[in-house]
C-alpha cells in the first residue's frame, strides 16, 4: 500500500512529499479525450491557438488510463451512461470529472427526453459543474483553475478513494417506465 | 584468468539442458528454441576452443559465423513448417488440447 | 517534383514556428466579450435595489427549458417575490431575454460560473422581492425601455 | 593484467553463467511461449556477454544482433500466428519423455566426465584478432563458405516464404 | 579492472542515468514548447518560468498515479515490458561518445553496438504490446515491432558506407576522420537514407506507428497508466536522443564544427537542433499509412541502401583518399 | 583480455544500473501511488465497451514473410559489416565477391517482391 | 423503448481463426463523436463493418413535438452543432412554407451569408479531423484561427459561438452592424485566402498526404445515389447535384458562384471538393456583404405561431449534404410531427459498404471523409 495511504500523522517528510503531490498533480491534468456532443467542440477549441489549455500542462490523451480528468462534454444519453462509467472506471486514480455544459448538468436542453440521464452526477461523482451551452473555451479552463485548486487543497495523506461507480447491466426500470410514459401519454413536460 | 573448462563447463550444461527440451517438448516451437540454445552453447564452445590454442586466424569465430548462418536458416524454415503445421489444422504443433491461449 | 510538397509544409509550419502566437493569456488577461454574447443571465435592477421585472410570467412560459421560476406576490400581481434560475438547465438561447417585454432581462458576460456544488447553479435574481447581488444595475444614462413605448423588440 | 582485480571478471562470469543456466531453464519450463522467447533472449544475451568475455567481441554482438534480437523476433512473430501457450504442464512434454531424460543424463555424464579430463587455460591470441581478419578470412580463405552461405540464406528465404505463401492459402 | 576503474565507471553509469531523466525532461518540455509554437500557441507556460517545470511536475504525477494492471494482463511482462524497452536504448548511450575519450566504453564496435542494441527494441515493443491484452496494443505493438525490422537493415547498410569510408566503426574514430569535411557532404546518400531510417526507428511522425493516437486509440501503451506509461515515453525519447546523437557522430562531424575547435558543446548542440527538426516534422506531416511504409523500407531503401554501399566501396577502391 | 574487460563491465554495470533505475521508479510508484484494483477497472479498455472475444488471437501469418526475410538480411549485414571495416585492405576482388553475395540475397528479395509478401495488408 | 442495449451483438460475418473484432469507439479519439464501429479485422484489413449508433440519441424528433414551433429552434441548433445556421435556416423555411410567412428581404441575404460562413467553420472541422486522422495534428490547429475569427462575428451578431439562435420565422432575430459586417468581409478577403492557401501547402500539397488519399474508396455516381449519399461526396464523383442551385431559396440564384465538383470519387476527391468548397463559399459570403439591401430584416408573425394543418418537406443543402425537414402540423402551437433527413445518416449508411478490404490505416481517412456528426445521426 502507499505510503500517502496509511499514515495517521503526517510528519515532515510525508508531509513534504503530500506537498509535492499536489503540485504535481495539479500542474499535470491530463483529459481523457472522450468527445460527445457540441461541448467537445470548446473543448477542443480550448486547446487551440487563442485559449490553449497546454499553458497549464493540460493534454488530452486518448486512453483513460493515462488521463486524471474526465470532461464530458455533452449529454450523457441512456445508452451512452455505460460508456462513460467504464471510462471513468478505467482511469487510473486519482481521478476526477468534470460536467461541462448544461447537458452534462443536467440534460440541459433535452432533460425532458426519454434517452437522457439527468445529468452526469447520477451517474458519476462529478467534481466540477461548468454551466454554458455552449461552455466557452475560458469557462472550461476557469474550471480546470477551479479543480486544480481543489486538488491543490485536497490532502493526497490518507487519500479516501472513490468507491467504484458501478451501472447495472441492464437498464434500471425507472429509465425504461420514463420512456414508457413519454411515448404512452405524449406529454411529459411536467414542471 | 578464468579457465576454459568453465566455459566448456557452461556449455555443455547449456547444451545438455536444451537438448533435453529438444527431445521432451512436444512443441514445434519450443524444440526449435532449443535448437537456437543448444546452437548458442556450441558457438561459445567453439570460441573457448579457439582462445586455448590462441588462434591467430581466428577460425573458431568465423565457424561460429557460419554456424549462425546455418541456424538462422534452419530456424527460418522451421518456423514456416510451425506455420504450415498450423494453418494445416496440425493444432499438434504444440499439442491436442490447446485450446487455451494463456497459460 | 516528388518531395516539394514535404519542402513547402515544412516552411508553412516553419514560418509559425517563429512568428506570433495569437493566445489570449485567458486567466491574466481577459478577452472584452462582446455585449451581446449571452453568458450569464441577469436582471436589470434600479440602482435602488427593485429589479425590472413585472412578474408578467412571459419568460417563464417562453422559456423552452423550464429553467425560469417566478413566484408572483400574490398581493401585488407586478411583483415577483423570488425569481429563480437554473444556470445548470439553462441553453443560454436568450428567448427570454426577447420575449421580455419589460427588457427586465439581461446577459452580462460573466462566464466564471463553474463550482463544485450543482446546487449553486441555482441562483436567485429576485429574493424576497428585492434584486439580488445576481442583477446588474442600470446605469444612470441607460433609460427604462417599455415595451408599449418601443414595441418592435419582440414582434415574433 | 598486474593491477587487475582478479574478482571482477569471475563476478561477471557467474552473473553471465548463472543467467544462462537460469533463463535456459525458465524457457524450458515455461508453459508461455512468448514468456519462453523472452527467456530464451535473455538467454542468448547472456551468452554474449560469455562471448565477450572470452574476448569474441564482434561475436559476441552478433549473438546480440542476430540471435537475441533477430531470432527472438522471429519466434515471437511466430508464437503469435499461432498459439501462444499451453494450459497444462504436461501438455509440453513428449510422450516418451522419459526415455529422452534418459539418453540426456547418459550423454551428459559421457560429456562431463570427458571435460573433467580436459582442462586447458586460455591463451591470449599470438596475433590481436580483429575483425578486419575475419573479414579477410571471408573474403580469401573461406571465400566458397561464405558464398555457399548466402546460397543457404536464400534457400531458407525462398522455402520459408513458399511456405508461408502455402500456410496462407 | 582496478578499482580506480570500477568507481570511474560507476560515476559513468549514474552520470548515464542523469543525462537519460535529463534529456526526457528538456525534451519533454522542448517538444510541448516547440509544437505549441508551430501550433501559433504559447506551450506550456505557467508551471515554472515558461513551463520549465512541466515535464517535473508530469513526473511527479506519473509517480503517483495508481498503476493499473487489467486482470488479463501478462502480469510478467507487463511489468518488465517497459524495462525491456528502455534498458537497451539505455544501454546503447555507453558506447556513444561526447568527445574524444569523454565515453564510458569506447568499444571498437561502438557503432555495430547500437545496432545490437536497437535489435532489442522491437522484441521490447511486441512485448509491450502483447503484454497489455489489448488489441489496440497488440496490433501497435507488432505494427512497431514490424517497422522496427524493416528499417533496421537500411539504416545499418547505409551506416555501413561509413565504416567503410572511415576504415572503423568506433564513433571516435569516425567522428575523428570528420575533423573537416563532414560525411554528410561526402556520403550525402548514406546521409539520406540513414536520416529517414533513424526517424522510422525512432517511432516519430511520419513513422508512428507505435501510437498512431488517431487508429489505435494510444497504441502500444493504451494499457499503461502512471509510470510505465512514463517508461515507455522515455524509452521512447532516449531512442530519439541515441539515433539523432548517432547522426551526429556519423555524419555530421560531432565535436567538429569546423573551423571553430572542436567542442562536446557542439554535439549537443547538434543532437538537440537534430531533435528539434525530428519535432518539427511531427509538427508537419501527417503519418504514412502501415503498408506504405513497409513497401518504402523493402521496395525502394534496402536497394537502394545496397547500391549506395556498393557505389561507395567503388569509390573508396577507385580513388584511395575517399 | 584487459581492455575487453572494462569495456564489458561498463556495459553490464551500465544493464545493471539502468534496470536498478526502472525498479526504483517501480518502487516510487508503489510507495507514492495509490492503489484500488477491482474488477471493472482491471478490465481491458476497449473504447468504453465490454471486450469482444480475444485479442490473443492466432494473427495474420503473411507477416512472418516480413519477420524472416528480415532475419536473412540482419545476417547478410552481419556479414557485410567486418568485410566494410577491412574494405581498404580487400581490394576489387572483394568488390565482386561481396557483389555476389549481395545479388544472391537481392534474389530473395525479389522472390518476395514477386510473391507478393511485401505487402502488409 | 429502448430494445436494445449498448452491448450488440456481434458483427455478423463469421470468424476465422484470425480475425479479431474490435469494438472502435465509441470513446475514441478520431470517432467524431460518439460513434461505434465494430469492425473485424484479419490482421490490419477490414473484412466487416458494422457502424452502431445511437449513442448520442436524445430525442430531439420527439421533444420537438412538446415545444412550440419558435422553441423548436433551440433543438434544431443542436441538431448537427457544426452547422447550425444551416439547420435553423432549413426549419425555418419549413414553417415558412408550412405557414406562408413571407421573408424579409435583407434577411433572406443574412441567411445566406450565415449558412455560407457556417459552411466554411463546418469544412475547416472536417479539415482539421481529415488531418487528425491520419495523424497530422497541426491542420487542427490551424484551422482553429479561421474558426475562431468567424466564431467572434457570430458571436458579437448573435450572441454565442455555437448555438445562435438567431434564425427567426419572417426574418432574423435581429440586424447586424455594418462594421461587423465589413470587417469579417475584409477577413475573408485577405487573411482567409492567404490562410486557405497556407493550409493547402501544408496538406494538399503533402505527397504523403496525396499518397494516403489518392484513388481511396472510390465510388460511382450510381453506387452514390443508390445509397442515398449526398452533399460533397456526392459531388466528388461528379455529380453536380447542389440543392443551393437546385432547390432554389435563399438568394443563391442572384449571386455568381459555382457547384464544386470532382470527377475522381476517391478520398483525395472528397477532400478536393470540400476545400474548394471553402474558397467558394466565402467568395458567396463576400458577395452577400457587398450586394446586401439594407431594410427590415423581420417581418411581422403571431407571438405564437399556429400553422395551418398539413405537413411539409423541405429540402436543403447543409453542409454535409441534403437536409430534409418534414413537419406535420395539426393546427396547434407545437408540430404534430417533426422529422429529419439526416445527410450524416446516410453517408455513414454507405460505409458498410465501402470499407471490406480496406486496411484499418484507410479506415480513418474513409470514415473521415464522410464527415459526419453523430448528433445529427443520432438526433
Ligand atoms: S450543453 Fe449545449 S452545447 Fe453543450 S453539449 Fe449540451 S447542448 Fe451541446
Ligand atoms: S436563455 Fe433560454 S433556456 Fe435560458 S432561461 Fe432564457 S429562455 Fe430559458
Ligand atoms: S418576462 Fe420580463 S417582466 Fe416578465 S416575468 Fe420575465 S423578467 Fe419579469
Amino acid at each position: 500500500m502507499g505510503l500517502t495511504d496509511s499514515a495517521e500523522r503526517p510528519g515532515f517528510i510525508l508531509s513534504t512529499v503530500d506537498a509535492l503531490l499536489r503540485w504535481g498533480r495539479s500542474h499535470s491534468m491530463w483529459i481523457c479525450n472522450a468527445g460527445s456532443a457540441c461541448c467537445s467542440l470548446e473543448m477542443l477549441a480550448a486547446g487551440g491557438p487563442r485559449y490553449d489549455m497546454d499553458r497549464f500542462g493540460t493534454m488530452v490523451r486518448a486512453s483513460p488510463r493515462q488521463s486524471d480528468i474526465l470532461v464530458i462534454p455533452g449529454p450523457i444519453t441512456k445508452k451512452m451512461a455505460p460508456v462513460f462509467t467504464r471510462v471513468y472506471n478505467q482511469m487510473a486514480e486519482p481521478r476526477w470529472v468534470i460536467a461541462m455544459g448544461s447537458c452534462a448538468i443536467t440534460g440541459g436542453a433535452f432533460r425532458e427526453s426519454y434517452s437522457m440521464t439527468k445529468g452526469a452526477d447520477t451517474v458519476l461523482p462529478v467534481d466540477v459543474f461548468v454551466p454554458g451551452c455552449p461552455v466557452r473555451p475560458e469557462a472550461l479552463i476557469y474550471a480546470l483553475l477551479l479543480l486544480r485548486k481543489k486538488i491543490q487543497t485536497t490532502t493526497t495523506v490518507g487519500e479516501s478513494h472513490r468507491e467504484p461507480v458501478y451501472l447495472p447491466p441492464v437498464l434500471p426500470p425507472e429509465w425504461t417506465a420514463e420512456v414508457d410514459a413519454f411515448l404512452g401519454e405524449g406529454e411529459v413536460c411536467a414542471e | 584468468m578464468i579457465p576454459a573448462s568453465w566455459f566448456l563447463a557452461l556449455g555443455a550444461i547449456v547444451f545438455l539442458i536444451a537438448l533435453f527440451g529438444f527431445l521432451t517438448r512436444r512443441s514445434l516451437i519450443q524444440s526449435l528454441m532449443c535448437l537456437e540454445l543448444m546452437l548458442s552453447s556450441v558457438n561459445l564452445t567453439f570460441v573457448t576452443f579457439g582462445r586455448t590454442v590462441g588462434d591467430p586466424a581466428a577460425s573458431g569465430v568465423t565457424f561460429a559465423l557460419f554456424a549462425m548462418v546455418v541456424g538462422a536458416a534452419e530456424i527460418g524454415v522451421g518456423l514456416a513448417l510451425v506455420l504450415v503445421f498450423f494453418r494445416e489444422g496440425h493444432a499438434n504443433v504444440t499439442s491436442d488440447d490447446l485450446d487455451i491461449l494463456k497459460g | 517534383m516528388f518531395g516539394e510538397g514535404l519542402v513547402k509544409g515544412l516552411g508553412v509550419t516553419g514560418k509559425r514556428m517563429i512568428g506570433r502566437g495569437v493566445c489570449d493569456m485567458y486567466p491574466y488577461k481577459r478577452r472584452v466579450l462582446p455585449p451581446k454574447s449571452r453568458i450569464f443571465l441577469s436582471m436589470r435592477a434600479t440602482p435602488d435595489g427593485m429589479p425590472k421585472c413585472q412578474s408578467c410570467l412571459t419568460c417563464q412560459q417562453t422559456c423552452p427549458d423550464h429553467v425560469i421560476r417566478i413566484e408572483r406576490d400574490p398581493e401585488d400581481r407586478k411583483r415577483a417575490l423570488s425569481f429563480t434560475v437554473d444556470s445548470g438547465r439553462c441553453t443560454f438561447c436568450g428567448m427570454c431575454e426577447e420575449a421580455c417585454p419589460y427588457d427586465a432581462l439581461v446577459f452580462t458576460q460573466d462566464f466564471e460560473r463553474a463550482t463544485f456544488e450543482k446546487g449553486t447553479l441555482t441562483y436567485r435574481l429576485i429574493d424576497a422581492g428585492i434584486a439580488t447581488e445576481s442583477c446588474v444595475t442600470a446605469s444612470a444614462e441607460e433609460q427604462p425601455v417599455h415595451a408599449s413605448a418601443e414595441g418592435g423588440r419582440d414582434a415574433g | 593484467m598486474p593491477d587487475s582485480v582478479p574478482g571482477g571478471a569471475y563476478v561477471v562470469f557467474f552473473l553471465l553463467a548463472a543467467g544462462a543456466v537460469g533463463f535456459s531453464l525458465a524457457m524450458l519450463f515455461s508453459r508461455n511461449f512468448v514468456h519462453s522467447a523472452a527467456y530464451l533472449a535473455a538467454a542468448l544475451l547472456a551468452f554474449a556477454g560469455l562471448n565477450a568475455l572470452l574476448g569474441a567481441t564482434f561475436l559476441a554482438m552478433l549473438q546480440v544482433f542476430i540471435y537475441a534480437g533477430a531470432v527472438t523476433v522471429v519466434v515471437v512473430f511466430v508464437v503469435m500466428m499461432t498459439r501462444v501457450g499451453v494450459a497444462d504442464w504436461r501438455a509440453l512434454l513428449q510422450p516418451q519423455s522419459k526415455l529422452a531424460a534418459a539418453v540426456v543424463v547418459v550423454f551428459g555424464i559421457g560429456l562431463l566426465n570427458a571435460l573433467a579430463g580436459f582442462v586447458p587455460a586460455l591463451a591470449s591470441p599470438k596475433a590481436p584478432v580483429t575483425t578486419r581478419t575475419i573479414a579477410e578470412l571471408l573474403l580469401k580463405e573461406y571465400a566458397a563458405p561464405f558464398e555457399i552461405s548466402s546460397l543457404i540464406l536464400l534457400a531458407a528465404l525462398i522455402g520459408a516464404i513458399y511456405l508461408a505463401k502455402e500456410a496462407r492459402q | 579492472m582496478t578499482p580506480r576503474m570500477f568507481v570511474f565507471q560507476l560515476l559513468g553509469v549514474l552520470g548515464l542515468i542523469v543525462v537519460l531523466g535529463l534529456n526526457i525532461i528538456i525534451m519533454d518540455w522542448w517538444e510541448r514548447k516547440l509544437i505549441g509554437h508551430i501550433h501559433v500557441r504559447p506551450g506550456p507556460m505557467h508551471t515554472g518560468f515558461h513551463g520549465i517545470l512541466q515535464p517535473f511536475a508530469d513526473m511527479v504525477k506519473m509517480l503517483a498515479k495508481e498503476d493499473v494492471v487489467p486482470t488479463e494482463a501478462d502480469k510478467l511482462f507487463f511489468w518488465a515490458g517497459p524495462m525491456i524497452a528502455v534498458v537497451p536504448a539505455f544501454l546503447a548511450m555507453v558506447v556513444l561518445p561526447l568527445a574524444p575519450g569523454f565515453v564510458l566504453a569506447d568499444i571498437g564496435h561502438g557503432l555495430f553496438f547500437v545496432f545490437a542494441m536497437q535489435t532489442i527494441m522491437p522484441f521490447g515493443f511486441t512485448l509491450i504490446g502483447w503484454a497489455a491484452h489489448n488489441k489496440w496494443s497488440l496490433v501497435g505493438g507488432l505494427r512497431s515491432a514490424a517497422q522496427l525490422i524493416s528499417y533496421e537493415i537500411p539504416m545499418l547498410i547505409s551506416a555501413l558506407a561509413v565504416v567503410m569510408v572511415a576504415g572503423s566503426a568506433r564513433l571516435t574514430d569516425i567522428v575523428d576522420a570528420q575533423a573537416t569535411v563532414w560525411y554528410v557532404f561526402k556520403l550525402p546518400v548514406a546521409f539520406a537514407l540513414f536520416l529517414v531510417t533513424a526517424v522510422a526507428e525512432m517511432n516519430r511522425t511520419p513513422f508512428d506507428m507505435t501510437e498512431a493516437e488517431s487508429e489505435l486509440v494510444a497504441g502500444i501503451h493504451t494499457e499503461y497508466a502512471g509510470m510505465k506509461f512514463g517508461l515507455v515515453m522515455m524509452a521512447e525519447y532516449t531512442a530519439m536522443l541515441v539515433g539523432s546523437w548517432m547522426i551526429v557522430l556519423l555524419f555530421l562531424g560531432g565535436w567538429n564544427l569546423w573551423p571553430l575547435p572542436p567542442s562536446p558543446l557542439w554535439v549537443v548542440l547538434k543532437v538537440y537542433l537534430l531533435q528539434s527538426f525530428i519535432v518539427w516534422l511531427r509538427g508537419t506531416y501527417p503519418r504514412l499509412r502501415m503498408d506504405r511504409i513497409m513497401e518504402l523500407s523493402w521496395k525502394y531503401l534496402i536497394p537502394a541502401a545496397l547500391a549506395n554501399l556498393l557505389a561507395v566501396g567503388v569509390l573508396v577502391i577507385v580513388f584511395k583518399g575517399f | 583480455m584487459d581492455t575487453y574487460f572494462t569495456d564489458l563491465s561498463a556495459l553490464v554495470l551500465a544493464g545493471l544500473g539502468g534496470l536498478l533505475f526502472v525498479s526504483a521508479l517501480y518502487g516510487a510508484v508503489r510507495l507514492l501511488a495509490p492503489s484500488r484494483p477491482y474488477a471493472l477497472k482491471n478490465q481491458t479498455y476497449e473504447c468504453g465497451h465490454d471486450p469482444l472475444g480475444q485479442p490473443w488471437v492466432p494473427y495474420r501469418i503473411q507477416y512472418y514473410a516480413f519477420a524472416i526475410i528480415f532475419l536473412i538480411f540482419d545476417i547478410e549485414t552481419a556479414f557485410f559489416y567486418p568485410v566494410a571495416l577491412a574494405w581498404r585492405r580487400l581490394g576489387p576482388a572483394a568488390l565482386v565477391e561481396i557483389a555476389v553475395f549481395a545479388g544472391i540475397l537481392l534474389v530473395g528479395l525479389l522472390y518476395a517482391w514477386k510473391r507478393g509478401v511485401l505487402k502488409w495488408d | 423503448m429502448i430494445a436494445d442495449h449498448p452491448r450488440v451483438g456481434h458483427v455478423t460475418t463469421g470468424g476465422t481463426t484470425e480475425s479479431i473484432v474490435l469494438n472502435m469507439g465509441p470513446q475514441h479519439p478520431s470517432m467524431h463523436g460518439v460513434m461505434h464501429m465494430q469492425l473485424e479485422l484479419s490482421g490490419e484489413t477490414v473484412l466487416a463493418a458494422r457502424p452502431v449508433i445511437g449513442y448520442l440519441h436524445r430525442g430531439i424528433e420527439k421533444l420537438a413535438e412538446h415545444r412550440t414551433y419558435a422553441q423548436c429552434m433551440v433543438l434544431v441548433d443542436r441538431l448537427d452543432y457544426i452547422s447550425q445556421y444551416s439547420n435553423e435556416w432549413a426549419y425555418c423555411r419549413a414553417v415558412e412554407k408550412l405557414a406562408a410567412i413571407e421573408v424579409a428581404e435583407r434577411a433572406e441575404w443574412l441567411r445566406t451569408l450565415y449558412a455560407e460562413l457556417v459552411r466554411i467553420t463546418s469544412h475547416l472541422l472536417w479539415w482539421t479531423s481529415v488531418g487528425l486522422d491520419l495523424g497530422a495534428f497541426t491542420p487542427m490547429i490551424y484551422a482553429m484561427l479561421p474558426r475562431e475569427r468567424i466564431f467572434d462575428f457570430f458571436e458579437a451578431t448573435t450572441g454565442s459561438r455555437l448555438m445562435p439562435n438567431y434564425l427567426r420565422f419572417g426574418g432574423v432575430k435581429e440586424d447586424v452592424e455594418q462594421a461587423e459586417l465589413d470587417g469579417i468581409h475584409d477577413y475573408l478577403a485577405v487573411d482567409y485566402m492567404k490562410l486557405l492557401d497556407d493550409y493547402d501547402t501544408l496538406l494538399s500539397g503533402n505527397e504523403i498526404f496525396i499518397s494516403r488519399q489518392e484513388g481511396l474508396a472510390r465510388i460511382t455516381t450510381e453506387q452514390a445515389v443508390s445509397w442515398g449519399v449526398t452533399g460533397p461526396m456526392l459531388r466528388a464523383t461528379g455529380c453536380p447535384r447542389d440543392l443551393r442551385k437546385d432547390a432554389r431559396y435563399g438568394v443563391y440564384d442572384q449571386l455568381d458562384w459555382e457547384t464544386q465538383t470532382d470527377t475522381r470519387g476517391d478520398a483525395l476527391a472528397r477532400y478536393t471538393v470540400r476545400v474548394k468548397e471553402m474558397r467558394e463559399s466565402a467568395r458567396i459570403a463576400m458577395q452577400c456583404i457587398e450586394r446586401m439591401p439594407a431594410g427590415e430584416v423581420r417581418t411581422k408573425v403571431a407571438k405564437i405561431l399556429k400553422p395551418p394543418e398539413g405537413e411539409v418537406y423541405v429540402r436543403h443543402e447543409s453542409t454535409r449534404g441534403e437536409l430534409g425537414i418534414y413537419i406535420v402540423s395539426d393546427g396547434t402551437a407545437k408540430p404534430y410531427r417533426f422529422r429529419v433527413h439526416s445527410p450524416a445518416f446516410m453517408n455513414v449508411s454507405a460505409l458498410p459498404h465501402m470499407l471490406p478490404g480496406e486496411h484499418i490505416a484507410n479506415f480513418f481517412a474513409i470514415f473521415g471523409g464522410a464527415d459526419n456528426v453523430m448528433a445529427e445521426i443520432d438526433r
